[in-house]
C-alpha cells in the first residue's frame, strides 16, 4: 500500500478525531482569525464611525431570545461602538419576548464600557454609561407597524414614557428629540417580519437611513433593498456579526463562533483534498 | 369482503376530502376537523400495538440468551419506569393518576428523565452529524467523473465562502457561493418539487381509484 | 469478561464517581441538593460520552445508552399521547364520569357521538393481535390512507404543482431599458443587471432541464438526452452546494455539546 | 387554617354566582387626549366610497370592507396615521357577553369544587385517624360541614350551568334579530385598526358559537371607518356602509385552477391506465437504483447476511411512505423466494402495522408462509434520534449486506447512511425530501431522487396499469413545460390575463 492509497483509504476515525480536537481547541483557545469584511457590513460601520459625538443612533432590538445566538453579537458590537464614539442611543424592543433580554444586553454593554479599551489603535477611556443621558430604553409596545408609524410623528405618541416609566420629556437626552428627523440612522436587528415594517412603514415613509441585522437564512431575501438603496447596510447571521466585530476591532461572540467554523471547515476541506490527491496520483501511477 | 370494504372506504374518504377542499362552507369544515381528530385518536391505539411489539421483541431477545441479551432488560426497565412516572403524579398533597398540574408536570421524575437522559442523548445523536458530514465528504467527494466533480466543486466553493485565507479570490468565491445557493439551487429544487408533486398527486389518485394497493398487503 | 474490559469498566466507573464528587463540591455553595445536582450533570455527561464513543466503535456504553433511550422515549411518547389525545381530546367528549375522574372539563355537544367511531376503529386496529379477526385492522388503515390521499391530492396539486409552475414565470430581460442602456451600464457585479438576467435564464432553463431528467417513458437520446444530462448536472451542483451549506449548522451542534462538556460538566471555561 | 379560610371564601363565591350576578356593562372605549402633543392638528379628510360585503369564498362569519384613502394620508396634511373600523353593536351583545362570563365562572367553580371534594374527604379521614388534641373536634366538624355544604352546592351549580348554556344558545340565535333595531339600542364599537395607506379590512369572526369572537351569519351589520391622526381625539368618520350580511359559500371560486388541474390529471391517468390495460406497449427508461435492488437481494443471499429495510420517519399518511410500502412488498417477496433474512425496524406504529401486513402477504405470495414470523417488522420508538440510535446499533451488530432507505427522512438520513457505509453494506436510498437528497447522494451507492421513488413501485412490478400512470405523469410534465414556456412569454409581454389563471386562493 503506497502513500496515495493510504491517503484515499484513511480510517474515518482519524477524521473524527482531528475534527473534534480542532473544534474543542479553537473553541477553548481564544486566538483570532481574520474575517473578510464585505461592503454591506462595512457601510454600516463607516456610517456610525463617522458620526459626530452627541448624534443619536436608533437601535431596534426586534428579536426574541430564540434568535439570540445570531443577533445578540450584532447588538453588542454596534451598541458598544456607538457608546465608545460618544454617540447617544435610543433603543426599542418591539418583539413581545424581547424587552427583558434587551435591557440585560444594555446593562452588560454598560458594564464593559467601564473598562479602558484600545480599538483600531485608538484608546477609549472607560466611562459610566447613564440611562437617560447616553441612552434611552423605550421598551415594548404592541402592533409594531403602528408604533413605527407613530414614532415618525413623535416618539411620545407610542411611548409617552420609557421602559422604566419616566416621561420622555424628563429624559435629558430626549430634549428636542421629536421623531426620526433628529436621529442619524436606524439599525434594525430582527428575526422576523418586523423588518418589513421598518422598510415599508419606517424608511418608506420617513426616509431615514436604515440598516438591517438579520438571521443567516433571512439575509438573501433582503439584498434587493440594498440595490434599491432603501437600506444602506446589511448584516446577516453570525458571519455578518463577525464582520462588524472585525471592523470595530472588538472580537466577541461572533468571532469566537467563526473561529471554530473556519477551522472545522478547513479540516473537512483538507480531508477532501487529501482524498482527491490520493485518487489522482494513484490513477497516474496505474497508467504508468 | 376483506379487501373490497377497505378499498371502498379509501375511495369514499378520498373523494370526500377532494370535494371538501373546494367547499368552504362551515359544514364541510366541521367534517374535516372531525376526520383529523379521529386519525389522532386511532394513532394512540396504534401506539399501544407499537409498545406491545417493543416489549415482545425485547422479551424474545432476553429469552434467547444470545450475546447482548442483557441490554433489552435496560430497555424494558426504562420503558416501565417512564410509564410509571408518566401515569402517576403528586398533586394537592396526594399521589394519584395525574399528569399535569397548574405548575407543570405532576411527577418531577418524568421531567428529570426527560432533561437528563433524553435531552443529552438526543442532542449528542444530532451532533454526530458534524462527524458524519466530515467523513461522508472525505469518503465520497472524489472527482471520478463529471457528476461527482460538479458535486465536489460546488461543495468546496460553498464551504470556502467565508474562509479568510484566500486573498484576492476570497470575494469571488463568496459571490459564486451565494450565486450557487440562490440560482441553480432554486432551479433544481423547483424541478424536483414539481416532479415530487406530480408523483404524489399521481400516487394519491392511484390510491383513491384502487390501482395502487400495495399498502393493503398486495401489489 | 476479559481482564482488560474489567479494567476499562472500573476506570470509567472511577472517573464517573470522581467527576460526580468534583461537580457536587463546586455546586455545594449554589444548590441545596448539590449531590443530586452533581449526579444529574455527571450522568448527562456520561450519556453524552457514551453516544460519542460510538464513533470509535460499537461498545457496551453505547449499547447501554441506546437501549435506555429507546425504552424511555417510547414511554415518553406514549404518556404524552395518552394525556394529550385520549384525555385531552377524546374523554371530554365521550363521558362525563371519565372526565371527572381525569379532572378535565366535560364538553357536551350534539355531535359527540361521532367520537365513538375512532374508538371503534382503534379497537379494530387492536384486533391485529388476533389471527382470526386480524383483517379488521385494514378498515382503520383504509380510512387513514384514503383521507390523506384525498387531502394530499389537492394540496400538492396546488402547492407543488400550480404554485411552483407559476413561480417559474420570470422576466428574461430584467429591467430592460433598451440595448444601448444594457451595454452602457454593463457590469459583472453581483447586483448588476447582467447577472440578474443570467440568473433568470439559468432558473428557467434549469427547471426545464430538471423536469426533462425526470421523464420516465421517453428514451434520453439526442437533444432530449443532452437536456436531461444538463438537468442532472444542475441537480448535482445543487446537492453539492446544499451539502456544503449544511456543514456550518452541524458544526454548531457539535460546539453545543462541547460547551456542555467543558462548561456545564467540567467547569473548565466560563 | 389557611385551607379553612380558602374553603370559606370559595363557598361565599359559590353563593354569589348562584344569585345570578351579572357582570356590569362597561363604559364604551373612552378616547383620551394625548397631553404630550403641543402642536395642533386639523381634522383630516374622511375616507371615501366605503363599501362592505360578505367575504368571498369562505365559511361565512366574515365581512370585507374597502375604501379610498383619506386625502390627508400620504398627501395633503399627511396627518392620518391609521384607520379605525367601527361596527354598530346592539347593547344586546353585552347581555350575551354577561351570560358567557357567568358561564365561564360557573364552570370554574364546578371544577374547583370537584377537585376540592375528594381532597377534603381524604383530609377528613386523616383527621379522624389523627391524635385527639387541641382543636381536633373542631377540625373534624369543620370538614364534615364544608363537605356537606359543597355536596349541596354542586348539583345546584350544575343546574345553573345547564340553564346558562340554554340561555346562551337562545341569545346566540337572537343576534340577527337584535341587529334589526339599528340605529336604536346600540352604539358604534371599534373592531379593528388598519394602517395608513391601507384600503381594506376584513372583519373576520370565528365560527365557534361559544367564542367571544363569534360573528353571526345573516345579521345586518353596519360599518364606519375613522381616519385617525397622531392625536387620537382628532379624527373624521366616514359615511356608513350597510346593512351587510355574512354567509358561507358552497364553492370556492378562488380554487378553480386546482379544480381544472384535478379534472385534467384524473382524465390523463384514467386514459393511460385504460390504454395500458388494453395491452399497449409502454417504454420506460432504466433506473440504476431499481436495477440495483435485485442484485442487492442476490448478494445478500450469497453472503448469508440480512437485508435492512428502513421505512423512514413518515406516517402512513405520507405518500412517500406509501410508495415505500409498495417497494417493501416487492422486496419482501424476493427475499422470501431467496430465503434471505429481512429486518424492518419501524418508527411509526401505524406504519409498523401496515408493514407487517405487507410482509406477511408477500411471504404468502412467494409460497413460504412458514418462513414468516411477526418480528421481521418491529416497532422501536417514536422518537427520531432514539430510533436512529437503535437502527445504528442493528447495522453494526447484524452487518446487513444491503440497507434500503425508502420513504420520508429528515436530519437522520446522513447518520444512517454513514453508519451503513461503515458496516460495509450496499446502500440504496430513495426519498421525496429535497433537503435530505444531498446526503443520500453522497453517502449511498444508489439514490432514487424525488419522483423516482414513486416510479419505483411501477418499475419493480412491471404491471402495465402502474406503468400507464407513469405515462400520465410524463404528459403532465410535458404540460408543465408548455405552461412554463407560455407563462414566460406572458410575463415578458406583460400578458397578465394568463398569469392570473395560476393564482389560487389560500
Amino acid at each position: 500500500m503506497n502513500i496515495f492509497d493510504r491517503m484515499m483509504s484513511l480510517d474515518r476515525r482519524w477524521v473524527f478525531l482531528l475534527l473534534v480536537v480542532v473544534c474543542a481547541v479553537t473553541y477553548i483557545v481564544p486566538f483570532q482569525v481574520p474575517i473578510r469584511v464585505e461592503g454591506e457590513v462595512r457601510s454600516i460601520y463607516d456610517f456610525i464611525d463617522t458620526l459626530k459625538p452627541g448624534e443619536i443612533v436608533f437601535i431596534a432590538i426586534d428579536y426574541d431570545p430564540n434568535a439570540l445566538a445570531e443577533l445578540h453579537p450584532m447588538c453588542y458590537a454596534v451598541m458598544e461602538h456607538c457608546f465608545r464614539k460618544n454617540l447617544k442611543v435610543i433603543v426599542t424592543a418591539l418583539s413581545q419576548n424581547g424587552p427583558g433580554m434587551a435591557e440585560q444586553a444594555i446593562l452588560n454593554i454598560s458594564d464593559s464600557l467601564m473598562l479602558d479599551r484600545e480599538y483600531n489603535g485608538v484608546l477609549y477611556e472607560g466611562r459610566e454609561i447613564r440611562n437617560g443621558e447616553d441612552y434611552a430604553f423605550l421598551g415594548y409596545k404592541p402592533y409594531f407597524a403602528l408604533v413605527i408609524l407613530g414614532m415618525g410623528q413623535n416618539f411620545r405618541i407610542p411611548f409617552p414614557t420609557d421602559y422604566y416609566g419616566t416621561p420622555l420629556d424628563s429624559i435629558p437626552m430626549m430634549q428636542g428629540v421629536q421623531n426620526y428627523d433628529q436621529v442619524a440612522c436606524v439599525v434594525d436587528l430582527s428575526a422576523g417580519n418586523i423588518t418589513d415594517a421598518w422598510i415599508s412603514y419606517g424608511q418608506g415613509r420617513f426616509y431615514f437611513p436604515l440598516a438591517l441585522g438579520l438571521t443567516g437564512v433571512m439575509g438573501a431575501d433582503y439584498y434587493p433593498y440594498l440595490n434599491s438603496r432603501q437600506i444602506f447596510g446589511l448584516m446577516a447571521g453570525l458571519y455578518g456579526a463577525a464582520q462588524y466585530e472585525e471592523m470595530a476591532n472588538n472580537p466577541g461572540l461572533a468571532k469566537d463562533g467563526m473561529r471554530v467554523q473556519v477551522y472545522a471547515h478547513l479540516v473537512i476541506i483538507l480531508f477532501i483534498l487529501m482524498g482527491n490527491i490520493g485518487y489522482f496520483m494513484g490513477r497516474r501511477d496505474e497508467k504508468k | 369482503m376483506r379487501r373490497q370494504i377497505p378499498l371502498m372506504l379509501v375511495f369514499i374518504f378520498g373523494i370526500f376530502m377532494i370535494f371538501q377542499y373546494f367547499v368552504p362552507h362551515e359544514s364541510s369544515e366541521w367534517i374535516y376537523e372531525f376526520l383529523l381528530d379521529w386519525i389522532y385518536i386511532i394513532g394512540i391505539f396504534a401506539l399501544a400495538l407499537g409498545i406491545w411489539s417493543l416489549i415482545r421483541v425485547s422479551v424474545a431477545k432476553i429469552k434467547a440468551h444470545k450475546s447482548g441479551w442483557g441490554y433489552p432488560i435496560i430497555t424494558l426497565a426504562g420503558l416501565f419506569l417512564m410509564i410509571l412516572f408518566g401515569f402517576t403524579g403528586y398533586r394537592d398533597g396526594s399521589w394519584g393518576f395525574y399528569f399535569m398540574t397548574a405548575e407543570g408536570l405532576s411527577n418531577p421524575m418524568f421531567r428529570h428523565f426527560f432533561d437528563y437522559i433524553m435531552i443529552p442523548i438526543q442532542s449528542t445523536m444530532f451532533a454526530l452529524l458534524a462527524f458524519f458530514i466530515a467523513s461522508a465528504a472525505y469518503r465520497a467527494f472524489r472527482a471520478r467523473n463529471i457528476m461527482a466533480s460538479l458535486l465536489l466543486v460546488a461543495a468546496l466553493v460553498v464551504m470556502l465562502r467565508f474562509n479568510p485565507y484566500l486573498g484576492p479570490i476570497g470575494p469571488v468565491i463568496a459571490d459564486t457561493a451565494s450565486w450557487l445557493l440562490n440560482v441553480p439551487n432554486l432551479a433544481a429544487k423547483r424541478a424536483i418539487i414539481i416532479g415530487v408533486g406530480l408523483g404524489m398527486v399521481a400516487t394519491s389518485l392511484k390510491i383513491i381509484l384502487g390501482i395502487e394497493r400495495g399498502y393493503l398487503g398486495k401489489g | 469478561m476479559r481482564r482488560s474490559t474489567i479494567i476499562v469498566m472500573a476506570a470509567i466507573f472511577g472517573l464517573f464517581i470522581l467527576t460526580w464528587i468534583l461537580r457536587s463540591t463546586s455546586l455545594a455553595s449554589v444548590q441545596e441538593h448539590y449531590l443530586i445536582g452533581g449526579f444529574k450533570v455527571t450522568f448527562s455527561a456520561f450519556l453524552t460520552l457514551a453516544i460519542l464513543s460510538f464513533l470509535y466503535k460499537d461498545n457496551p456504553f453505547y449499547k447501554f445508552a441506546e437501549h435506555l433511550f429507546v425504552g424511555i422515549s417510547a414511554a415518553f411518547w406514549m404518556s404524552m399521547g395518552f394525556w394529550t389525545t385520549i384525555v385531552g381530546n377524546l374523554i371530554p367528549r365521550l363521558s362525563r364520569s371519565l372526565s371527572e375522574f381525569f379532572q378535565v372539563p366535560y364538553q357536551p355537544g350534539s355531535y359527540n357521538f361521532v367520537y365513538f367511531i375512532p374508538v371503534i376503529l382503534g379497537i379494530m386496529l387492536l384486533m391485529r393481535l388476533s389471527s382470526k379477526y386480524g383483517w379488521f385492522a385494514r378498515w382503520p388503515l383504509a380510512f387513514i390512507v384514503g383521507t390523506f390521499a384525498g387531502l394530499n391530492f389537492v394540496r400538492y396539486l396546488r402547492s407543488d404543482f400550480i404554485e411552483q409552475v407559476s413561480a417559474t414565470f420570470v422576466p428574461l430581460l430584467v429591467n430592460w431599458q433598451g440595448v444601448e442602456h444594457f451595454f452602457s451600464n454593463f457590469s459583472l457585479s453581483a447586483s448588476g443587471q447582467f447577472v440578474a438576467i443570467v440568473g433568470n435564464w439559468v432558473i428557467f432553463l434549469g427547471v426545464i432541464c430538471g423536469i426533462i431528467y425526470f421523464f420516465f417513458s421517453k428514451e434520453h437520446k439526442g437533444a432530449f438526452g443532452t437536456a436531461s444530462r444538463v438537468g442532472i448536472w444542475i441537480l448535482m451542483i445543487t446537492f453539492g452546494a446544499s451539502f456544503g451549506y449544511t456543514v456550518m449548522g452541524r458544526i454548531s451542534l457539535l460546539v453545543g455539546r462541547i460547551t456542555f462538556l467543558f462548561r456545564d460538566w467540567l467547569g473548565l471555561i466560563s | 387554617m389557611k385551607c379553612r379560610s380558602l374553603i370559606a371564601f370559595l363557598l361565599v363565591l359559590c353563593a354569589f354566582t348562584l344569585t345570578g350576578a351579572q357582570e356590569g356593562i362597561g363604559p364604551p372605549d373612552s378616547i383620551s387626549a394625548d397631553s404630550t402633543r403641543g402642536d395642533s392638528i386639523l381634522p383630516p379628510a374622511p375616507v371615501g366610497n366605503l363599501k362592505a360585503w360578505d367575504t368571498d369564498d369562505d365559511h361565512g362569519h366574515s365581512v370585507t370592507l374597502e375604501w379610498e384613502i383619506s386625502s390627508d394620508d400620504g398627501a395633503g396634511q399627511n396627518s392620518v396615521l391609521s384607520y379605525e373600523i367601527f361596527r354598530w353593536t346592539p347593547f344586546f351583545m353585552d347581555t350575551l357577553k354577561g351570560i358567557r362570563n357567568s358561564l365561564a365562572q360557573t364552570e370554574a367553580y364546578i371544577a374547583e369544587l370537584q377537585a376540592f371534594l375528594p381532597r377534603a374527604k381524604k383530609r377528613l379521614k386523616v383527621h379522624r385517624k389523627g391524635e385527639p388534641g387541641v382543636g381536633f373536634a373542631d377540625s373534624v366538624a369543620f370538614y364534615v360541614d364544608t363537605i356537606a355544604a359543597s355536596e349541596r352546592w354542586l348539583p345546584l351549580h350544575k343546574d345553573r350551568l345547564g340553564q346558562l348554556r340554554r340561555e346562551r344558545a337562545q341569545a346566540i340565535d337572537m343576534i340577527p334579530q337584535a341587529h334589526k333595531s339599528y340605529p336604536e339600542q346600540g352604539e358604534w364599537r371599534k373592531v379593528g385598526t388598519a394602517l395608513s395607506g391601507q384600503t381594506s379590512y376584513v372583519d373576520a369572526g370565528v365560527k365557534e358559537k361559544v367564542s367571544g369572537d363569534y360573528l353571526a351569519d345573516h345579521a345586518d351589520y353596519y360599518y364606519r371607518v375613522d381616519a385617525v391622526t397622531a392625536d387620537s381625539t382628532i379624527r373624521t368618520s366616514s359615511e356608513i356602509a350597510g346593512p351587510v350580511q355574512s354567509y358561507g359559500q358552497f364553492f370556492n371560486t378562488g380554487r378553480i385552477p386546482v379544480f381544472v388541474a384535478v379534472i385534467v390529471f384524473t382524465f390523463l391517468t384514467v386514459f393511460f391506465v385504460t390504454k395500458a390495460r388494453r395491452g399497449a406497449d409502454l417504454y420506460v427508461r432504466p433506473l440504476a437504483g431499481i436495477e440495483a435492488v435485485d442484485d442487492a437481494i442476490g448478494r445478500a443471499t450469497e453472503m448469508g447476511k440480512p437485508i435492512l429495510y428502513v421505512l423512514g420517519l413518515g406516517t402512513a399518511a405520507d405518500i412517500g411512505t406509501i410508495a415505500s410500502f409498495t417497494i417493501l412488498g416487492r422486496v419482501a417477496k424476493r427475499v422470501a423466494e431467496y430465503q434471505t433474512k429481512l429486518i424492518v425496524p419501524c418508527y411509526d406504529p401505524i406504519v409498523m402495522t401496515v408493514a407487517q401486513e405487507i410482509v406477511k402477504s408477500a411471504y404468502l405470495d412467494a409460497g413460504r408462509p412458514d418462513d414468516y414470523y411477526e418480528d421481521i417488522v418491529y416497532f422501536v420508538t417514536q422518537s427520531q434520534f432514539a430510533y436512529v440510535a437503535a437502527v445504528n446499533g442493528t447495522m453494526l451488530r447484524e452487518l446487513p449486506a444491503t440497507n434500503m432507505y425508502m420513504g420520508v427522512f429528515f436530519a437522520e438520513s446522513l447518520i444512517l447512511a454513514e453508519t451503513g457505509a461503515l458496516a460495509g453494506s450496499i446502500q440504496i436510498a430513495g426519498t421525496d425530501q429535497v433537503a435530505q437528497l444531498p446526503f443520500f447522494i453522497v453517502a449511498c451507492d444508489y439514490t432514487l431522487i424525488g419522483e423516482e421513488l414513486y416510479a419505483a413501485s411501477a418499475y419493480l412490478g412491471r404491471e402495465p396499469i402502474l406503468l400507464g400512470s407513469l405515462k400520465a405523469q410524463d404528459y403532465a410534465k410535458a404540460a408543465v413545460m408548455v405552461l412554463a414556456l407560455l407563462g414566460l412569454i406572458a410575463v415578458n409581454l406583460d400578458w397578465t390575463a394568463f398569469t392570473d389563471l395560476f393564482v389560487v386562493a389560500k
